[in-house]
């Protein structure tokens, strides 16, 4: 019989779309490491449950899939928030919880069971900027940022520490709300201030929107737009079209990645799901072979034993390589690039 | 007993948001009970939350004084928007208290106090299923009393017309700011509660989808009797958990049960008004 | 900046009055609550989309889209509320069975469309912007400023001026009496119903192709926003709600340009509670003609 | 009385609310161009009966004959259609509406803009209190004068059969006298009316026939001043 | 010996251009039963909402029982003593005939808060007490039969019946009925005369709006009549059915004579 450890992602509700990302990531891993023999020789199964995005079902989902599944690991939740509030049950339970999306700060000190494969924003966002700074001068910018979410708001406090220490003049800060979809007033109060780059935390719906945005408000090609994590999607390119051109975002993955693994990765999920993966199933993709290798590492198939592989496991995964700092965060941020899009496709900026 | 344990922790989010949505419900039945469509429950619920998270966290202080804190906030801030509000009725009324939960929720979400979007996490479980019960039992008790009371008549009355009710000496600006000011504190507790049970609080847990929410516990339930809103909030609680089996259609079955629900019972699953001694026989 | 920023402001306005106008037919002025209308939006846009994708123009795919959330928004209030207008219901009986419909209707929807954002074909609209002296407005954007002032000032004209304007606001009163007037009342809901579906579908085209963005929950996002203007604007006064519509929008660029865009999205229903303050029936509304 | 040229012609007919029977067994006959008057005490049924026939609720046995079509159980805008128009109980005017919008949906179903013109200058002509108050809002009228509204409503549809109830109700004396010669000026010009009316005298006076009701079933019937002079009608609704 | 109950002097109200009620002086002697009549739109009812303190005056003063109640709230105006019916009849439709009654009570009935919630046994003895009184007022008002049920689905007149009742039951000094007998046939009429004098026996003075004029003649101690917002005459019934102005605008010559003949 099956191991089955359990996964607790937004299945429903407006912000399915990551949850399925997700999803698919997490089972198109699960597929290879059945076919390669499952763990400890016993196939591997993931128990879903969905939160629907809210906090209280994050919780008996939780509850349920520790008490009742007994898994003796747990994947997600998709959003940080929901982390906050579920994180603690794992950790009181001594089962470990790796979240694959939450990237805000604060997350893995909840507690020693906490861990997370996603690059935190610190990791990623830095590099960014200081590579903008270096090639395109960038010296005065403007702030965008998603005002009412926790992944946008930490990426913001990230943003905002690396450009005082890389001493960029931030000419303005400007919010945005989650469900906004007009972003003119903002941005042409930006434009009036003529900086050189505008740096933005979005997820992919308003980031797309931003860029729109500036186009029909006529911002010179030079001005550069700056996104975090959240912007590497194929969903950018697809909505903003050629306004999207120019764009720099940095991220762990990226999926001109040349490496055979991720070409492997791009291949399997084209020919399984129809449609390019995005960095939520690149990150889920990879949470789940380090997951299936700390369980195969664990001495037994306990939380304890499994949350002391995890501290131990060293994979190379589609986002590089892969392992854990003593605070549960990745440790390895090498594999950050810095991407460009270029007539609707990301590159790599070198 | 092992198995009993095991039972309770499971669900023991699931039980604690059981009694903290049906006294939400009953904060919506105060007002709903009057003819009033306020839909200020959620953000007083936020300020209950905020108000004891804040207090637990930054100083500490003893829990008893937490609840009491959840409470008062919200019932003072209620006394101060009563004032403006209570000329309004319907959808204006319903319109305007969504929008000043809109305008708490911007300062949540901006003010550092608060922890911005990120919310406030790390709160400790204070709160057991034993207290939220005792406070939704006693909550129940207490309006069961006061609907058969004349108290409960008058509130009816003012339901039914407004213009009656004040031409048969009832007091209608005291019935709305004492209606406004009791569902402040039931809600503002239930926030404490649920804040010290699930460990984290976020803004956006008290928008407008939470205040529909809440008031679609006490229309499924119907509001002929306090009981009615909390049988709604028990059945809209629990259908999600139990339609879980069903993973994507999850939602859509629970979409159609209230539907159904409300179709062949528009006054609310729970029929029976309560037995005030003059009513119906 | 200031012309700029009221020409954002009038954009993003008239999105909300586009969206409001078919909200204040079913709400305003029938009185029925229905949340399914954040429904027939994005019904509107997603039939767009096909249509377009089978290569349709836009000329050809706004109204058919429109129709057919029309024909939806018929059905839907067939299926819905009929019942509870025969037992005579409480009000918010709607609410509640709108509600549990939307729950329905939203997540069939994302489970057979998927949840991710879906843009028209690029080159529906040549969403070209051009120069107006120092400030900038797209070909979509005299679209849908243009679409919410018309629609507006035809809904006004079909309320004001049309037998079937007077029998909906009849109906909208008293239905009992409206029958006995010769009004076939159930008629005059599916009409009704048909057009706030279509007017929504319509928004819901116009608005996706302005921020090139479909997805199923697009209208739910809205809702709240629309109902605060028609709330605005004074129940059932179609005029006000494109004028609270014009207002909010603008006052939102405004506040965005001039004092901090963390308030953008407080001001409007701030707007709203000193309205209400001053002027319990909204800014165009009037004390009810109930006497003592 | 002779079933020949009878309007309306009601047959066992049955009506009630919820569980409880109201009417039961109903008989009654308006022959064309006739008053017919319907009287009891409060409670007896006479608005049920008015609001049968013009199908505000549903008959649950029995047949409503106008014109010799059945109209039992046809929903009401369609009874309306046929050519029946009810000034219902408590006015039910359009109180949101202007006296000259509700005069209008009185009106809805005129078949032109001259017609509907015609028939409001004649309306107006019996209330010239209304004239003066077209463009109010109806709900702000006083008592009276909603009642004037209503009768005058219904009169806009220039109906073949004409449903009142309790016309006189709310009116001033100097107008009760004129709501009663305008009914028999009505009756004059050809038009066929069932009244309902506590002001039982008068009605009598002015009804070629009338029926009266007792807990849901005709207990007396007979041509009006016929009954006005028996003396069981005077004790029980005459006062007297 | 006669006391005046209520007062009103200069008063007036405007509804835009409309002068409903224009500079009325009335004075309503305690223990009368004083009729206020006029032609439809005279302004009567408007007078009534006035007393009662639904509508705001825009001159004027209006003392009840020697005490000016400007700016009191309808509510306060029960608590002075002041009840009336509606003339479009305002009952609370879903709750029963009896229940009605009840609520007209409420401003007499005992029980704070903290009774109600501490001492749940003297709340119920309260209630007995007062649906006992309440039955009590049914039955005076004939309607013992239909106590039990919903108020919206009586009859016209059974409605009217149970309004009065509810104004009854805040036992009010002074009773504002606006077209009590509407919808009532002569014999009912009749036995609601009877039922004004057995009130007025009890003490209760009457401020009577009627267009039924064998009531108002047979009843009234004193008559004020309104024209356009103004009083055109006071008197007696038998000046007030003589008086050449009353005739003219409001009794009409029939009805003038019919009431002079007994
Ligand atoms: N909506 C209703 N639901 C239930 N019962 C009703 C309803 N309307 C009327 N009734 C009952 O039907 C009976 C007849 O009422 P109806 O109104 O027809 O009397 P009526 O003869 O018109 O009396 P009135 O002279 O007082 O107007 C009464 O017993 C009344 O209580
Ligand atoms: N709120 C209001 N707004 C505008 N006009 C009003 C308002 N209230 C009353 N009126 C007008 O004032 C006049 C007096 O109305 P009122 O109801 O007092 O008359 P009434 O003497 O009671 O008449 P009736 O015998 O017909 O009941 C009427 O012409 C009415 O239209
Ligand atoms: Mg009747
Ligand atoms: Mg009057």
């Amino acid at each position: 019989d099956p191991i089955t450890i359990g996964a607790i992602e937004i299945l429903s509700g407006p912000n399915a779309k990551y949850g399925f990302s997700i999803k698919n990531g997490f089972d198109l891993a699960l597929e290879e490491v059945n076919r390669a023999g499952g763990v400890r020789g016993r196939p591997l199964a993931i128990a879903y449950e969905d939160t629907g995005g809210s906090k209280e079902q994050a919780i008996n989902a939780a509850r349920q899939l520790i008490a009742r599944t007994k898994a003796p690991l747990l994947l997600g939740p998709t959003l940080s928030t929901e982390m906050f509030a579920v994180g603690p049950i794992a950790n009181e339970r001594k089962v470990p919880i790796i979240g694959t999306s939450t990237t805000a700060n604060g997350v893995t000190a909840i507690g020693p069971y906490v861990f997370r494969t996603s690059l935190p924003e610190a990791d990623v966002v830095p590099v960014t900027l200081r590579t903008a700074q270096a090639k395109f001068g960038v010296k005065k910018v403007a702030v965008l940022y998603g005002r009412d979410d926790a992944f946008t708001k930490s990426g913001y406090d990230v943003m905002k520490a690396a450009l005082e220490k890389l001493g960029v003049e931030t000419l303005a800060t400007e919010t945005f709300g989650a469900k906004d979809t007009d972003f003119s007033a903002q941005l042409t109060k930006i434009k009036s201030l003529d900086p050189d780059a505008v740096v933005m935390s979005a997820l992919a719906d308003a980031g797309a929107g931003i860029l729109l945005a500036k186009e029909a408000q006529g911002f010179a090609p030079k001005v550069r737009f700056i996104g975090g994590n959240g912007l590497n999607s194929p969903k950018v390119l697809e909505i903003a079209g050629a306004a999207a051109d120019g764009l720099l975002v940095g991220s762990p993955w990226f999926i001109g990645k040349t490496d055979a693994a991720n070409q492997k990765f791009i291949a399997d999920y084209k020919a399984k799901y129809g449609g390019e993966p995005d960095q939520f199933a690149a990150q889920a993709y990879d949470a789940l072979h380090v997951a299936a290798s700390a369980i195969n590492a664990a001495k037994d198939v306990t939380g304890e034993a499994i949350r002391d592989a995890l501290t131990k496991t060293k994979i190379v995964g589609v986002t590089g390589p892969l392992s854990f700092t003593p605070d549960r965060d990745p440790a390895d941020s090498s594999g950050v690039l810095v991407l460009e899009v270029e007539h609707g496709a990301f590159k790599i900026l070198d | 007993m092992a198995q009993i344990d095991d039972f309770l922790w499971t669900y023991q989010n699931l039980l604690a948001s059981l009694g903290v949505n049906g006294l939400l419900a009953l904060s919506m039945y105060v007002v709903l009970a009057i003819g009033q469509l306020s839909l200020g429950q959620a953000a007083f619920m936020g300020l209950g939350a905020y108000a004891s998270a804040l207090l637990t966290l930054k100083l500490d202080a003893p829990f008893p004084a937490v609840i009491a804190a959840s409470m008062l906030v919200p019932a003072a801030v209620a006394l101060v928007i009563g004032a403006p509000t209570l000329r309004l009725s319907g959808v204006y009324l319903a319109l305007a208290t969504v929008s000043l939960g809109e305008i708490l929720r911007v300062v949540l979400v901006e003010s550092d106090l608060t922890g911005g979007a990120l919310g406030l996490s790390g709160i400790p479980e204070k709160a057991g299923l034993p207290l939220i019960f005792a406070c939704l039992a006693l909550a129940l008790v207490a309006f069961t009393l006061i609907c058969r009371s004349r108290i409960g008549r008058a509130m009816e009355a003012i339901r039914e017309d407004e213009i009656a009710a004040s031409a048969s000496g009832i007091d209608l600006p005291a019935y709305k700011m004492a209606a406004l000011v009791a569902s402040a504190m039931l809600a503002g507790l239930a926030g404490a509660l649920n804040a010290h049970i699930s460990s984290f609080i976020s803004p956006n847990e008290y928008g407008f989808d939470a205040a529909v929410t809440i008031l679609s516990f006490a229309l499924l339930g119907g509001i002929g009797s306090p009981f009615g809103p909390v049988i709604g909030a028990f059945i809209l609680t629990l259908l999600p958990e139990l339609l879980r089996p069903l993973h994507d259609y999850r939602l859509v079955v629970n979409g159609l049960i209230i539907v159904f629900a409300v179709l062949f019972m528009p006054h609310g699953l729970l029929v029976w008004p309560i037995g005030r001694i003059g009513a119906k026989a | 900046m200031l012309g700029q920023q009221i020409i954002n402001g009038l954009v993003a306005g008239s999105a909300y009055a586009l969206f409001a106008l078919g909200l204040t037919l079913m709400f305003g002025v029938l009185g029925v609550v229905n949340l399914t209308y954040g429904f027939y939006f994005a019904v509107g846009a997603y039939l767009a989309l096909l249509a377009a994708g089978a290569g349709a123009p836009i000329a050809l795919a706004l109204p058919l889209a429109a129709i057919l959330a029309g024909l939806v928004a018929v059905v839907l209030d067939f299926l819905l509320l009929t019942r509870l207008r025969r037992t005579r219901a409480p009000e918010l009986a709607s609410l509640m069975v709108t509600l549990g419909a939307t729950l329905f209707l939203y997540s069939a929807m994302s489970a057979l469309l998927g949840s991710e954002i879906r843009r028209f074909p690029a080159g529906l609209l040549d969403n070209g912007a051009f120069a107006l002296g120092a400030y900038r407005i797209s070909v979509g954007q005299i679209l849908i400023v243009g679409t919410a002032v018309l629609l507006s000032l035809g809904l006004v004209s079909l309320m004001g001026a049309t037998r079937t304007g007077l029998a909906m606001r009849a109906l909208a009163e008293n239905s009992d009496a409206s029958e006995l007037m010769g009004v076939d009342t159930q008629a005059i809901m599916r009409r009704v119903s048909f057009l706030s579906g279509a007017l929504g579908g319509a928004a819901g085209v116009l608005i996706g192709l302005e921020y090139n963005a479909i997805a199923p929950y697009m209208g739910e996002a809205m809702t709240l926003k629309g109902f605060a203007i028609i709330i605005l604007g004074g129940l059932g006064n179609i005029g006000g709600a494109l004028a609270a519509g014009l207002l909010v929008g603008v006052l939102e660029a405004l506040t965005a340009g001039y004092v901090s865009s963390v308030y953008k999205e407080a001001v409007g229903f701030l707007l709203l509670v000193l309205t209400l303050w001053v002027r319990p029936q909204g800014l165009f509304g009037r004390p009810g003609a109930r006497r003592a | 009385m002779s079933m020949n040229g009878a309007l309306l012609e009601v047959r066992g007919l049955e009506l009630g609310y919820g569980r409880s029977t109201v009417v039961e067994g109903l008989d009654l006959s308006v022959p064309e161009g006739a008053i017919v008057c319907l009287i009891g005490a409060n409670g007896a049924g006479k608005t049920t009966v008015l609001r049968g026939l013009s199908g505000l609720i549903r008959a649950r046995r029995g047949a409503v004959l106008f014109e010799r079509t059945d109209l039992a159980n046809k929903p009401a805008h369609r009874i309306a259609r046929a050519g029946i128009a009810h000034a219902p109980e408590g006015r039910q005017i359009f109180g949101e509406m202007t006296v000259s919008e509700n005069l209008a949906m009185g009106a809805y179903l005129s078949p032109s803009k001259a017609e509907t013109a015609r028939r409001r200058e004649g309306a107006l002509a019996r209330f010239p209190r209304l004239a003066e108050r077209m463009r109010q809002r109806a709900g702000l009228l006083s008592g009276g004068e909603q009642q004037m509204l209503a009768i005058a409503r219904a009169l806009m549809a220039d109906p073949k059969l004409l449903l009142l109830d309790e016309p006189s109700m709310g009116l001033a004396p100097l107008f009760v006298d004129e709501i009663f010669r305008a009914i028999a000026a009505l009756k004059a010009e050809g038009r066929t009316i069932l009244l309902v009316e506590q002001n039982a005298h008068a009605a009598l006076e002015l009804a070629d026939y009338a029926y009266v009701l007792e807990t849901g079933k005709v207990s007396i019937e007979g041509p009006g001043r016929e009954l006005l002079a028996r003396p069981e009608i005077a004790d029980a609704y005459l006062g007297g | 010996m006669t006391r005046p109950l209520l007062q009103i002097s200069g008063l007036s109200v405007r509804f835009g251009g409309l002068t409903a009620v224009d500079r009325l002086d009335l004075t309503v002697e305690a223990g009368a039963i004083h009729g206020l009549i006029g032609p439809n739109g005279a302004g009567k009812t408007t007078a009534f909402n006035l007393i009662a303190g639904a509508v705001r005056r825009s001159a004027g003063e209006i003392r009840l029982d020697g005490a000016p109640v400007e700016g009191l709230p309808p509510y306060a105006r029960v608590r002075r003593g002041l009840a009336r019916t509606f003339q479009n009849i305002r009952l609370f439709g879903e709750m029963t005939a009896l229940e009605n009654i009840l609520a007209g009570m409420h401003t007499r009935l005992k029980g704070s808060l903290f009774e109600i919630l501490l001492r749940p046994d003297k709340t119920r003895r309260v209630e007995r007490d007062a649906v006992t009184e309440a039955r009590a007022l049914l039955d005076f008002v004939g309607l013992a039969a239909v106590a039990r049920r919903r108020a919206g689905e009586l009859s016209y007149g059974d409605q009217r019946r149970v309004e009065i009742a509810r104004a009854l039951a805040a036992a009010p000094k002074l009773l504002l009925l606006d077209e009590p007998a509407a919808g009532m046939n002569p014999a009912e009429t009749r036995a609601l005369s009877e039922l004004l004098q057995r009130v007025k026996a009890r003490g209760v003075t009457v401020l009577l709006v009627e267009h039924d004029m064998g009531l108002v003649m047979r009843l009234c101690d004193k008559i004020t009549v309104l024209n356009f917002g103004r009083k055109i005459a006071e008197g007696a019934p038998r000046e007030i059915r003589a008086d050449r102005q009353v005739i003219e605008a409001y009794l009409g010559a029939e009805s003038a004579h019919a009431l002079a003949s007994p």
